[in-house]
């Protein structure tokens, strides 16, 4: 429930009329430094990825999985900061002409201050946050920051909510709404089944915003199955783990592969 | 709009969405536990029969002459049942994981005294049993890893981050994000996400509950000061919970002084300055943190003491004045510990020696009128590995070194 | 003519001339705290202060189901402080060595667990200690030398005869007739001269009272059966001692069966035929020993088993059937305790697992209306190189022969 | 206080005629092995030993000092037995013409029943029997079967000892009192002082039987001072350590030095 319009939702809205479901991906910012960081980001944007996560690297991301979890860890350990963070970010949202969200853990905001944290976001470009340790009862002065800012809050769907959390998220989110796609943490295997389709309905019928499914989604198939039922595709762990293996330039044929 | 479980502004419960509904329930089942009677009578028969409660009280007698000011007593955690005051929290929580029909429980544990405590409790209710510690205690405390094995539960050594309690905190809330339907996170300290700091107090309560009786009893008096050391703090606010409405009596929280103050090698987040606040593990209190609010490396002789963060409710008593807060240097503790040992017959758990080094450094001053009262959250037997390495032992290295050249013969041979 | 001390045949105070002043001292101290009721007092009041008597009862509830006969309760001697019913016998000793005006302390001890104990109480009453110990023993017990040293006491490791706990007796006798003026001998059982046996008896069958009177409160009636493990017998006889005038509970002792009935290398002077009567170590029981009277290797997987003789007063109530004697192998042994650890987050000593084992044979014969009771006489984390070599834990090997390495690199390096 | 003439007291009385102090050594049987026994008592009868103590070794020799300890504890090692060492005692007391007695305790006694023990012993020619942790009180049936046979049973006094309990063991000893020369086992430091002679002149008050004295007597100067103060010199642990540092060999010439 929209209380306010954001380019974000515009944005996606728009890329919407020319394409059946949009792809966005996952980075965190200084992994394995940042100069391979830009260079995933052009090529993902280059292969047709129509929005991106940038991860603020956290010491404790408590709700990533294993994959992400470890490019927290390198890229603090080669020197990421919050600064560089915020340095890159608004470099890549100069250079490349789609939305670009951060996401974070609530103690980067909140040792920054919420308010400069809010106010540099948008004064870089960014156009929204997932702050996935930030349930919006604890994050009053963050959602009035962001509405100050007219930037978009996104918050999370769960096959764990009721239609009546997802009521109560929806009106707290602007932008789109992320659901994941199963229980547990970022970067493990999720069955795209009858089931998902059900939950990704009750998703839908408790917004009104755009809908994100994240959470295992790696393969075309996995793309083919949520076209129709969502709008946006997430792929987070799966673009960290070709980059591991195959390395920056893996990550070209990978997103093409996906989208092809 | 504020969540509850706020301490003036620490606490909260800064969880990943899909935890919230596992939080309102267990946020409910303990409500309803603290408003049913009959729950803690539960509690108190489950304490009483399978541990030893109440515990006694002793007095140090040796000690309070030699020191020459206030007469010692401690609280003796140590004597429950697998060795720390770690037992009373596994068992509340034990009951109401059955009560909300769950069959599993996780935990993490740094001393792997919270793991043991936390085995033990899944074998007596028959819960399936995950034990997550960070890698590098897994390898300094097998002790502790064995007697979790042999109690039936599996221990997941967790090599991210520092791969110490901190990491085996997030790693738990993994599991649990993926298994909350039939898995309860048993959490070890009166930290975390609301409610678990306060539910764990609760449990902790029933220490400084006796141990106020038992004093009256005892000395006729309230104890003048009342010290316990604090790594998460729930023995501490177990203990001090019995003398929040009684203004006289001062409260001292001992930290982790590791190297000591300016080395930046402690976890003192309380009594040095070199904490602030912050947001993690899913509530907000002091940590030692980086200005970007990256977690730092923290430092103590003692596994139980050596952690980031603290009770966002000490953090409150801190700010409030009700508690004050000290710390112990590693040096001291050890030799605070020696002292009891040789002179009361008492072992005393190394995050346990930090209260007693504080307890010793101000008793001397005090009049020999008045009473103080200290916290042995545990002893030091299980320590055996971390204790012969503290003081030194060149006998505990030989016997180690033999032992092992047998088990290599042994292995050759067979 | 007869000295006083005999059970039927049994017993006596076979001792050198040079002690027999001090025997006699002793055996007046003894019968005067006897009929002091201060005393006892005094007594009660030290175990429940400083240690955490009324030690608890604790149901078996996952085990009596299990095995679907008798409900199991079992009396916590673990949780003593120390970890065993030995404090027991200790601190008495210490508040009669305190009576008699003596400032030294000497003991035996075969696992440990007495030294632990004595050393212990010696700190706390300001003793000089000293120790005696099986070189065998020291080696295979290295963390209870670790704190009796810790405590202060001098262990002197004893390379005479079989270097086990008889020979450590011996040589605490040897201590004895020389330095009795000022020292007292805290034997650590019911066995050796009178007044020991029956004076350590005394001490411990504060078990037996307790015992009793919970058992009444709890389920209302007498247990049927009643286990203990024997040593030297003085746990047996401290649970066994409340329910002398019950007739109607059977009172079974186990012994350590080792490698089996016709083996040879057992420790059982009772349950099997090999001992026959005789007098050494200051008194007249049954011993395993020789044709000629030479006493003969004994064997057992638990230290504190493993001994040569039994109580006069165990071996007077064989004779008159008052209490049954079986045995229970090394094998039965550990997969009892390891049973009762993964079941009910217990964790006998391998010497009290030899009751458990007992009482798990015979528990699915009994009706489910009948109780029985086993004496838990101390807790086995201390004996954690045993108990991880019985069970053949590889991780454990891996882990001694790391610290291994690591000691001697440090080694090589400072 | 003899109550029956006994063929050692009578022994020791006409020896006395002839010498100011008598010398009783030590032995235990089988140590280091039987054929050196026999060899060492051999010896010693030669250089003028006036009676001797044969030690039948046992398991728990609780009231023996490391020494003999050492000797009782390889005795059995290399197979001494109760049988052997009757045997054994039989051949020295028919070849040597001095008064043998058994030391040893009780259990050896005990297990052999305790009339058959004392009556070999007699048919054999042991004159008496010194058993450490055997108070009379404890000792009646050994008592009446050492009374039946004519057999003295020694007693032995100790700086613990009260006149009173001096007497009680007088009364119940044959043959000789041994007196302790100080607390503790044998084999250790005694010092020779004026304490020593106080109390040897207490034993010499309270027994009419010969007095012998023993623990710690090793040199000229200890038999000198023993001299008119006691009637015999037990030489116990020092002639096993003789034996175990210098061999058969070193037994002669250390007897002759101390009786020169
Ligand atoms: C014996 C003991 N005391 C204290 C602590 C610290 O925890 P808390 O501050 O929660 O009492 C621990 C933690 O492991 C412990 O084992
Ligand atoms: C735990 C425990 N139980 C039993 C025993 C056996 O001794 P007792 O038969 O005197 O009880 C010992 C002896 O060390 C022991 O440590």
């Amino acid at each position: 429930m929209a209380e306010y319009a954001t380019r974000l939702e515009e944005s996606i809205r728009a890329a919407r009329q020319k394409k059946d479901l949009l792809l966005m991906t996952h980075i965190v910012l200084g992994y394995p430094d940042f100069d391979s960081s830009a260079r995933v980001v052009e090529d993902m944007v280059e292969a047709g990825v129509d929005l991106m996560e940038l991860q603020i690297p956290f010491s404790e991301p408590m709700a990533d999985g294993p994959v992400i979890l470890k490019a927290n860890a390198e890229a603090l350990k080669s020197g990421a900061t919050v600064e560089r963070s915020f340095e890159m970010a608004e470099w890549l949202t100069q250079r490349f002409d789609i939305p670009f969200l951060f996401m974070t853990y609530y103690n980067i905001l909140f040792c920054q201050g919420i308010d400069k944290f809010v106010s540099r976001c948008q004064s870089i470009g960014i156009q929204g946050c997932i702050v996935p340790d930030l349930p919006p009862a604890e994050g009053q002065d963050y959602l009035d920051a962001m509405r100050a800012a007219r930037l978009a809050p996104v918050h999370i769907f769960t096959p764990n909510s009721t239609p009546q959390r997802m009521q109560f998220l929806d009106q707290n989110s602007e932008g789109f709404i992320y659901s994941v796609a199963r229980k547990g943490v970022t970067g493990k295997e999720t069955s795209f089944t009858d089931d998902l389709a059900d939950y990704l309905s009750t998703c839908r019928e408790n917004t009104s915003l755009p809908l994100a499914v994240g959470f295992g989604v790696k393969s075309r198939e996995d793309i083919e199955f949520l076209t129709g039922k969502a709008d946006i595709a997430v792929i987070g762990s799966e673009t960290i783990r070709v980059l591991e293996t195959e390395g920056v330039e893996g990550v070209r044929p990978f997103i093409d592969a996906l989208v092809a | 709009m504020r969540n509850s479980g706020y301490y003036s502004q620490f606490g909260g419960a800064f969880i990943p969405e899909i935890l919230v509904s596992t939080f309102d329930e267990l946020e409910s089942a303990y409500l309803e536990a603290r408003d049913d009677p009959s729950f803690w009578q539960e509690y108190v028969e489950l304490m009483s029969t399978y541990s030893c409660r109440a515990t006694p009280i002793t007095r140090l007698d040796n000690l309070s002459d030699e020191l020459g000011g206030a007469n010692i007593y401690v609280k003796r955690e140590d004597l429950n049942h697998t060795g720390a005051h770690k037992a009373n929290n596994v068992m509340g929580q034990g009951l109401l994981t059955r009560r909300m029909g769950k069959k599993r429980v996780i935990a993490e544990t740094g001393a792997g005294q919270h793991g043991v405590a936390t085995a033990t409790m899944a074998a007596k209710f028959g819960f399936d049993c995950t034990i997550y510690m960070g890698a590098h205690d897994v390898a300094r405390q097998r002790p502790n890893v064995f007697w979790m094995e042999q109690m039936g539960a599996t221990v997941v050594a967790v090599s991210d981050g520092s791969q110490t309690l901190k990491d085996a905190i997030n790693e738990a809330f993994r599991d649990w994000v993926t298994n909350m339907d039939d898995t309860h996170y048993v959490l070890g300290t009166a930290c975390g996400p609301h409610p678990f700091p306060e539910m764990v107090s609760w449990f902790q309560s029933i220490i400084g509950t006796e141990a106020r009786e038992q004093m009256l009893e005892r000395t006729g008096v309230l104890p003048k000061r009342v010290y316990a050391c604090v790594g998460g703090g729930s023995n501490a606010m177990g203990l001090f919970s019995g003398f929040f409405d009684d203004d006289a009596v001062e409260l001292i929280g001992v930290e982790a002084g590791g190297r000591g103050k300016g080395s930046g090698q402690h976890a003192a987040r309380l009594a040095y300055d070199d904490a602030t606040i912050g947001v993690a593990q899913g509530y907000k209190t002091f940590f030692l943190q980086n200005m970007d609010g990256q977690m730092q490396d923290t430092h103590s002789v003692s596994a139980g003491l050596d952690y980031v963060g603290v009770s966002p409710i000490l953090s409150h008593l801190h700010e409030t004045k009700r508690v004050r807060f000290e710390a112990a240097t590693d040096e001291e503790v050890v030799a605070a510990m020696q002292r009891t040992v040789r002179r009361e017959g008492l072992i005393p758990a190394l995050e346990s020696s930090h209260a007693f080094a504080q307890a010793f450094r101000e008793a001397p001053e005090m009049s020999n009128e008045d009473n103080i009262l200290i916290n042995m959250s545990g002893r030091a037997d299980k320590d055996i590995f971390t204790v012969a390495d503290a003081v030194h032992d060149p006998k505990w290295r030989e016997f180690i070194i033999d032992k092992a050249a047998a088990y290599r013969r042994e292995m050759s041979n067979g």
